[in-house]
């Protein structure tokens, strides 16, 4: 019966586009305990992670997503006619990073941090659904604020906000800096 | 690392002039926490300087920095009666600034190692054919995608409709004359199709409630195969 | 190699949009031959025909693809039209853009803007309880007038309607773009 509650949810994450959440299979699988679910679960990643096989389920975004595997890249682009996914100009990056960090925020509060005016990397992230305006500042002006979305942490295969590169892991590359400098 | 680069790069390669300041501080070996004022000042006017031509509305923050290392430095040279405190230390706004946009650059660093696996690994951006949706979905809506939609539809109908019939009157009888007429000649009406083709917004209004009227009236039947699949109207068969 | 080979096909069949025909494949993995193809193809339907699998690959419109077992059906459903449930279409978005917009606003006034009959997304819209009938317009035929809810507001982290970006806010970040594009 486990078993074949493997596949059923392995059948869930196949045709969700969006990371599938533990609490989604839950609701959705009514009829079985929350313990048999999980167990299932660790079987299904379990039997993907040993045996080979061209695709993946990832986790991402607090869920579970199938994905292919990042050597069959190439084969992948000529397949879709060299379609190609580009990659986020340094000053977007620069910009979603702040936003990350300081969420809730202002394009004002980003643009003096970042020393420079940045209409144009936000409207980059917003139109990539990368953020989101979530209201307005109880403030002067009443400016529009902004955060991450869901789709943000799917895109750097982030689970959770709290999967940002870490203080230690920072101080690990601002040492790493300055020995090849000095 | 952008401390290998000739120091004759352009501006444009610094992402503000934070970025331009950490080079120049980096290309010296300083300690970001003691800066030697006057040495970073000069540094930042040469690179300046060796801009031919400084394009106002983009550089204007890379002179803003400047304006303030300045202003760092004159508070430097006048003498004081007692040594500074940290917080009055006019350095010191710099330096936290600087820290900060160093621990973005590297979190930044981190954050594209990251991306770099993503983009390597795909996922369906549809349901296979197997599945029958008959909805595309939108993952995350925000007030941009709502507003955007809005607004590009406002934008779209401005560029239709810019030719404007003066004194010519519709009225839904006509219209609804027309739309049984066309309806006679063929055997269905495309609606989005007969919509565009209308002279004014006062028309495709009027053929709109026409419609509608025809439709009330159970001489036509609209039909919708499924949600984005054109509307096609037909002749109601009398039975 | 073939075991390789295997896993590639398995990634190709699972990104493709349409059934992946055998010429295709092979037209994409032009670096093996036809014999090691068909082999690979071979020796993957027979893993996922052997295994007790939530998914399989068949044969159909010419091609090979990928597809949940009939048995998962009542889940599968359940999960996609839970899904439908929570989001708005985008044919929904765009009719509740336009009565948070213009309202208090009729069904007619709706469609006339948008250039389609908009009674489907309406219904959404009222049963998402995202707009709200408030009237009726004092108009030939009295048709009903609607307004958009407090549940809107909540929706989109607005504290009021006077909180909706402006169309001056908004066109700098579009019109920009248009800039760029010409």
């Amino acid at each position: 019966m486990t078993n074949h509650l493997k596949d059923i949810i392995e059948s869930l994450i196949f045709v969700s586009l969006e990371p599938l959440s533990l609490d989604k299979i839950k609701s959705v699988l009514t009829e079985f305990s929350n313990k048999e679910i999980e167990e299932a679960i660790n079987q299904l990643l379990e039997s993907y992670s040993s045996n080979q096989r061209g695709i993946q389920i990832i986790q991402a975004a607090g869920g579970f997503l199938f994905a292919t595997k990042p050597g069959h890249n190439i084969w992948i682009q000529r397949l879709l006619h060299g379609e190609r996914k580009n990659k986020l100009s340094p000053s977007a990056l620069e910009t979603l990073s702040i936003i990350a960090y300081h969420q809730p925020i202002t394009l004002a509060e980003i643009s003096a941090i970042r020393g420079v005016d940045s209409t144009h990397s936000l409207r980059t992230l917003l139109q990539k659904r990368l953020v989101k305006i979530v209201g307005r500042k109880k403030a002067p002006g009443r400016p529009l604020i902004y955060r991450t979305t869901e789709r943000f942490l799917a895109y750097f295969g982030l689970s959770s906000l709290k999967d940002l590169p870490t203080q230690e892991e920072i101080e690990k590359i601002l040492v790493e800096e300055n020995d090849i400098e000095s | 690392m952008e401390t290998q680069k000739s120091y004759q790069v352009q501006l444009d390669v610094f992402q503000g002039p934070l970025d331009l300041l950490l080079f120049l501080i980096r290309k010296k070996k300083i300690d970001i926490h003691d800066i030697p004022i006057a040495t970073i000042t000069k540094e930042y006017l040469k690179y300046l300087n060796n801009k031919e031509k400084i394009n106002l509305e983009r550089e204007a923050e890379f002179l803003l920095i400047a304006t303030l290392l300045i202003y760092i430095k004159s508070q430097m040279l006048l003498p004081r009666e007692k040594v500074l405190e940290d917080d009055d230390d006019p350095r010191q706004i710099l330096v936290n600034r600087l820290l900060d946009h160093q621990k973005i650059k590297a979190a930044c660093h981190i954050l594209r190692e990251k991306e770099q696996n993503q983009l390597k690994i795909w996922q369906r951006t549809s349901y296979p054919p197997q599945v029958k949706t008959d909805e595309i979905e939108l993952t995350e809506i925000s007030l941009f995608n709502l507003t955007e939609a809005f607004f590009s539809l406002m934008k779209k109908k401005q560029k239709e409709n810019i030719k404007i019939l003066e004194g010519k009157k519709y009225s839904i009888e006509d219209k609804m004359k027309e739309i049984i007429n066309i309806l006679n000649e063929n055997s269905f009406l495309d609606f989005s199709t007969y919509f565009t083709q209308q002279d004014s917004i006062e028309e495709a209004l009027i053929s709109f409630f026409s419609l509608l009227e025809l439709i009330r009236a159970k001489l036509v039947i609209a039909v919708q195969e499924s949600l984005f699949h054109p509307i096609k109207v037909w002749l109601l068969e009398e039975k």
